[in-house]
């Protein structure tokens, strides 16, 4: 029993200290790449207490934050719910963390006791995953009530809509991989990419675009971030959010990513396959965290160069087209699968979602297109 | 720089029409200003489709000394005062056929100054005329939606007005001379 | 008709090529424009910049001062406060008292020339009207102060700076100023020469007549040095 | 922790509603708001997020500047001019100095009119560049295209910081001419920026003009119809993007704008798109401008022969230029003393505002927001 608790503890802590850790790099990540996006500098200015370490490309800036967000005044409006308002961005916090557990991470010291203990070693770790995501909605929904601000009850609202309906094309693509894996335990999933990635079969590639798309609307990314938009509705459902609990936002919002990347990878890129892996097995764990880091580096990017959608558009990109090529995606990987000559897959398979793509992309954008003007003398 | 002789189908159109050939500008009369906004606007009278300018201009009552010769070929000085007005000015051009400025004046007496709103005919005299009703206290009759603009509702007077009066500790910040160090001086002010 | 995405693909591609050429950009002109601390160099070489350590411009202009020839800052004031620059400053922010000797006569110097920098709004018409070219925009603009209303107001002796400080700031405005100056202070003095010549050859010409009209008398009497004069 | 939440729950208690009721929401966007450009209020009614119905507040801003120019000499109203419309204080001078020049005839010498048209082109580059970053960054690219357009603005205000000693507020236009020539080496900068200028363009029609989003976002959003614009007195790029064909630069050929070989870029359908593009095609003309200038431009004085107390017989007088924001006029009535006795400006970013309202209500309310980006205003001229 005590083996076991330990065993628990020995997964659990690393987990939940190291991506939080992750968080503080992530912010300055991302404002440095944004920056260079920018033509900018990004963060540069803070440096090492009491060391000879002046810059240190401003890697010490997410402290400064951290401590900002710390020390600053924690106000609630008067006339909120202040339960909820106080609940909220605990509740924002709790599911990521959950979730974080049911990656297929190979520690590098965990033995076969504790693997076992893994969560991802669950045998509907998957299905597990998107009941607890889902939660989210909640916490969002709840922050943007208890404000009493209408700015955050518009983004509360937003939000709602926009998590529900992304959930489904993000669990139908989801579905595909399970379908190839024969399985939702999440390190059997892995195991069947062992020969080849999910990725890079023609349903494996569309499910992961649709997935990922998903995702970012799942955790509110640019340019899906309607429910923080900042232009329109302030600061969305955490506008009346300050310091910590402000924080504590930030944070549950970037351990979604993590959470939701890390599903990513599982389900398409291979979990923690790479090079020399066979040699190194601690190599794994790295290689899972670098291609998380790439599709982080991947959202960035996106969100330093697209505007945002409008609500009715966002619905409308869900409803009318990432679903309908997702359940035509179902097929396609399920007559794939059963396909008597594999190499037959790629072409039809990258023929048959193209058109479907295109086609639904036509219906979908109707007449917007580029213009051509007339000049007068 | 002379401009075109604009003006002379209106003021054969309307006899009640005045041209004061110094400001030249159309003096129209409030209760006809609708009449020949709309005239104006037909193709075949120039086609002033587009009100650039509205804004008003205040003239307070000034006396004039006159000579006037008596009967007995004496000259006396008489000292009349004139009475004020308020101008609104709207500026017209004509997009269609690029010609422009036609000026067109409302004149209306000083105390409760009512003009006729040219909004119906201009859209573009709305937030103008609005400007003009709170920066010189012009009502417009027939304007859709007259409030106060830039001043906040609770204002009173019309600060255009060239008699307007500044009160006294309106909204102002201390600077360290002047009369606000005259007003120091006298306690008013504490400056640090 | 093309798939959705491919407009966006081609925007994340000129992102993606700024963020890769920002690393690479050795003169920071275009991929990585923000200059890293204010005072690095960024102007072009040509622009000479007043003080090494800043990004002002030899044309950059900020708030007015005082200008004085020579060392003794009130003894080459130039200001003679005549008051025209208070007069035409738009937002009112200068403020003059002529000064006076023991006797009660107007000395040509300012007793007090305050400028309130917390309204002037740096538009420098004080120098256009100034007939005396006493008053130039200065660069500095390192100005804070903790006390909002005095520390912003700048008394005279605060205000006076020497030319040389001028030449300085600005070396092509003072240059031309200064040959401006002494145009028309060689034009001035050629005036008054020719003036003077002109009065001198009048005096003359009237003391040669009297003394032919002297020698035309009869009786001398005493001349009038008027050749002296 | 506990003690909070221990605290929280004390208070709490169950809201109780009798019914469920659905009604407009009423928001107040502004004047603190990301996207109001300023200190501008919109009273917005939602149905759900679509736009209701939308009345603009003014006047967060207002410092009666006509009153103030009113009391001032004619020269001291000129860097009161600048704080119109802060981003093109070179228009704003130019707007000015022709309605002056109007009222008092000084001949604007060769060189100074070619300085005129350079700044005042320069001028529509940085007010088109910073416009289409805002209006992306009101779309939610987040900041992305606006510091690209801010990095170009940049260089255009180092040429204006060297002519003219300040950055925004120029204050460089006089009547009869410009306060000073540009520096020695000015013109081939100039030239530089202008040169480089067609890069900045190319990069940023690539970012986002094909942009399935922006297209998405923009097109037949906020249509505003030629007729219905030119009845609204909207003027300048917004005008043109519904259609029609008037650009002061033309139509009244001030300066010596009718030696350059310019056109006049004309939308068609007078949404949100057109008037973006607009700006960006606006901008490709100006360099053609800028080019021609630069290449013609003569040596001689920059100041006309003025009187050095500017004291106009007692008219009347309605100048007017094509700024980048639309028409800006200036109305003047001299009385024959050194202070104007009425002095009035007509912002066009305030009168093309008249038009909100109709081009919001239907759309959503993050439309609303483009819409207002669109429209291009500047507080300062709007509450003046």
């Amino acid at each position: 029993m005590t083996q076991t608790l330990l065993n628990l503890l020995a997964i659990a802590v690393p987990l939940a200290v190291g991506f939080a850790s992750l968080f503080a790099f992530t912010t300055w990540l991302e404002r440095k790449i944004l920056a260079r996006i920018q033509n900018r500098i990004g963060p540069n200015r803070i440096s090492l207490p009491f060391t000879r370490f002046r810059r240190l490309f401003g890697l010490i800036q997410p402290a400064a934050d951290g401590l900002k967000m710390l020390a600053k005044e924690d106000i609630v409006p008067r006339d909120a719910d202040k339960l909820l308002h106080l609940l909220a961005p605990i509740l924002s916090l709790v599911p990521p963390m959950m979730v974080l557990c049911l990656l297929p991470l190979e520690l590098p010291y965990a033995t076969a006791g504790m693997r076992a203990l893994q969560a991802a070693a669950l045998d509907n770790a998957v299905l597990l995953f998107f009941a607890i995501t889902s939660l989210n909605t909640l916490a969002v929904f709840m922050a943007g009530w208890a404000s009493r601000n209408k700015y955050s009850l518009l983004g509360g609202m937003r939000a709602v809509a926009q998590m529900v309906s992304y959930e489904i094309p993000l669990v139908l693509s989801a579905a595909v991989v399970i379908m190839a894996a024969g399985g939702m335990n999440a390190q059997a999933i892995v195991e069947a990419q062992r020969a080849q990635w999910f990725i890079f079969t023609p349903w494996g590639l569309a499910a992961f675009l649709i997935f990922f798309i998903a995702s970012l609307a799942e955790t509110n990314r640019s340019p899906f971030d309607l429910p923080e938009a900042e232009s329109e509705i302030i600061a969305g459902y955490f506008t009346e959010y300050s310091g910590f609990k402000f924080a504590l936002f930030f944070l549950g919002e970037y351990l979604a990513i993590f959470a939701v990347s890390g599903l990513a990878v599982t389900l398409f890129l291979g979990g923690g396959a790479g090079p020399w892996v066979a040699a190194y097995p601690a190599l794994s764990c790295v290689w899972f965290l670098a291609k998380i880091f790439a599709l982080i580096f991947v959202m960035i990017w996106l969100r330093g160069t697209l505007p945002r959608l409008r609500v009715d558009q966002l619905m409308g990109f869900a409803w009318k087209f990432l679903l309908p090529l997702s359940l035509l995606n179902l097929f396609v990987a399920a007559a794939a699968l059963k396909l008597a000559k594999p190499w037959l897959s790629w072409p039809v398979g990258a023929l048959v979602l193209y058109g479907a793509a295109v086609a639904l992309s036509r219906s979908h954008r109707a007449d917007a297109a580029p213009r051509t003007y007339s000049y007068a003398e | 720089m002379s401009t075109p002789a604009w003006h002379e189908p209106v003021l054969q159109q309307f006899p009640a029409v005045r041209w004061d050939g110094a400001a030249r500008a159309l003096i129209v009369p409030p209760e006809l200003a609708r009449a020949v906004a709309e005239w104006l606007t037909q193709p075949d009278h120039g086609a002033w489709d587009f009100c650039s300018n509205v804004t008003g201009v205040d003239y307070l009552p000034r006396e004039v000394k006159e000579k006037s010769k008596r009967p007995d070929g004496t000259e006396e000085i008489v000292v009349r005062t004139e009475p004020g007005s308020l101008q609104v000015v709207y500026h017209l051009y004509s997009v269609a056929q690029r010609s422009g400025p036609l000026v067109l004046k409302q004149v209306v007496p000083r105390q409760a100054p009512a003009a006729v709103s040219l909004t119906p005919v201009w859209r573009s005299c709305e937030l103008q005329e609005r400007e003009v009703y709170d920066l010189f206290g012009v009502s417009f009759e027939g304007h859709p939606d007259l409030r106060r603009i830039l001043m906040w509702d609770e204002f009173t007077g019309h600060p255009m007005r060239k008699d307007y009066a500044e009160p006294q500790d309106y909204e102002w910040e201390p600077t360290p001379h002047g009369d606000v160090l005259e007003k120091h001086r006298r306690g008013k002010v504490i400056i640090a | 008709m093309r798939l959705l995405g491919f407009g966006i693909l081609k925007g994340m591609a000129v992102t993606l090529e700024n963020f890769v050429r920002s690393y690479f950009d050795r003169d920071r002109r275009h991929h990585l424009f923000t200059k890293e601390y204010a005072w690095e160099p960024g102007a072009p070489a040509e622009v000479l910049p007043a003080r090494a350590d800043t990004t002002v411009t030899a044309h950059s202009r900020n708030f007015p001062i005082l200008l004085h020839d020579g060392a003794d800052p009130m003894g080459g004031i130039r200001c003679v406060a005549c008051q025209i620059c208070e007069r035409e400053c738009p937002p009112q922010c200068i403020y003059i008292e002529k000064d006076y000797d023991e006797q009660g006569k107007y000395i040509k110097r300012p007793a007090i020339f305050d400028i309130d920098l917390s309204v002037c709004m740096s538009c420098q018409i004080c120098v256009e009207v100034c007939p005396f070219d006493a008053i130039v925009m200065d660069s500095q603009f390192e100005l804070s102060t903790a006390n909002r209303f005095g520390g912003l107001l700048q008394h005279r002796d605060q205000l006076l700076k020497s030319n040389e400080y001028y030449h300085r700031i600005h070396p092509e405005e003072a240059r031309a100023r200064d040959d401006r100056m002494a145009q028309e202070k060689a034009e001035k003095e050629a005036k008054q020469a020719a003036a003077d010549a002109a009065k001198k050859k009048a005096a003359e010409a009237k003391a040669a007549a009297e003394i032919a009209a002297e020698k035309s008398k009869p009786e001398p009497s005493a001349p009038t040095a008027g050749g002296a004069a | 922790m506990s003690a909070a939440a221990a605290t929280a729950a004390a208070s709490y208690s169950l809201v109780r509603q009798p019914a469920m009721e659905t009604g407009l929401l009423e928001v107040s966007m502004g004047p603190h708001h990301p996207s109001t450009h300023g200190v501008f209020r919109m009273d917005v009614r939602l149905d759900g997020e679509t736009v209701v119905a939308l009345k603009p507040v003014f006047g967060y801003l207002h410092r009666n500047h006509e009153k103030l120019a009113e009391g001032m000499s004619y020269l001291a109203s000129m860097p009161f001019t600048d704080r119109l419309d802060y981003f093109n204080s070179m228009t704003n001078n130019w707007a000015y100095a022709l309605a002056a020049e109007q009222l008092l005839p000084i001949e604007v010498p060769e060189r100074a009119q070619y300085l005129r048209v350079i700044m005042a082109e320069l001028t529509r580059l940085v007010n088109h560049t910073s416009l289409v970053g805002f209006f992306l960054n009101d779309l939610g690219a987040l900041g992305t295209p606006l510091l690209y357009a801010f990095r170009e603005r940049e260089r255009i205000l180092d040429l204006f910081e060297q002519a003219s000693g300040a950055r925004m507020m120029c204050n460089y236009f006089r009547f009869g001419g410009l306060r000073c020539d540009v520096p020695e080496g000015w013109l081939a900068r100039a030239r530089a920026v202008v040169d480089a200028f067609p890069r900045f363009l190319d990069e940023f029609e690539k970012l986002l003009c094909e942009n399935e989003i922006v297209l998405a976002r923009t097109q037949r959003v906020g249509v505003l119809s030629g007729a219905q614009a030119v009845n609204a007195g909207i003027t300048g790029p917004m005008l043109r993007a519904s259609g029609v064909n008037y650009d002061l630069r033309k139509v009244d050929r001030y300066g010596i704008y009718e030696r350059f070989a310019f056109r006049v870029p004309l939308g068609s359908a007078g949404d949100c798109y057109d008037r973006f593009m607009i700006r960006l095609l606006e901008m490709r003309e100006s360099l053609k401008i800028l080019d021609a200038a630069l290449r013609d431009i003569p040596t001689g004085p920059v100041m006309g022969n003025a009187p050095r107390v500017f004291k106009p017989a007692a008219s009347e007088t309605y100048g007017r230029v094509e700024s980048p924001k639309g028409e800006l006029g200036f109305y003047l009535i001299a009385d024959g003393t050194t202070k104007p006795y009425r002095y009035r400006v007509r912002p066009p970013s305030f009168i093309n505002l008249t038009v909100l309202e109709d081009l919001c209500v239907g759309h959503t309310i993050a439309d609303a927001v483009v819409i207002l980006g669109s429209v291009d205003i500047v507080l300062g001229e709007v509450d003046r």
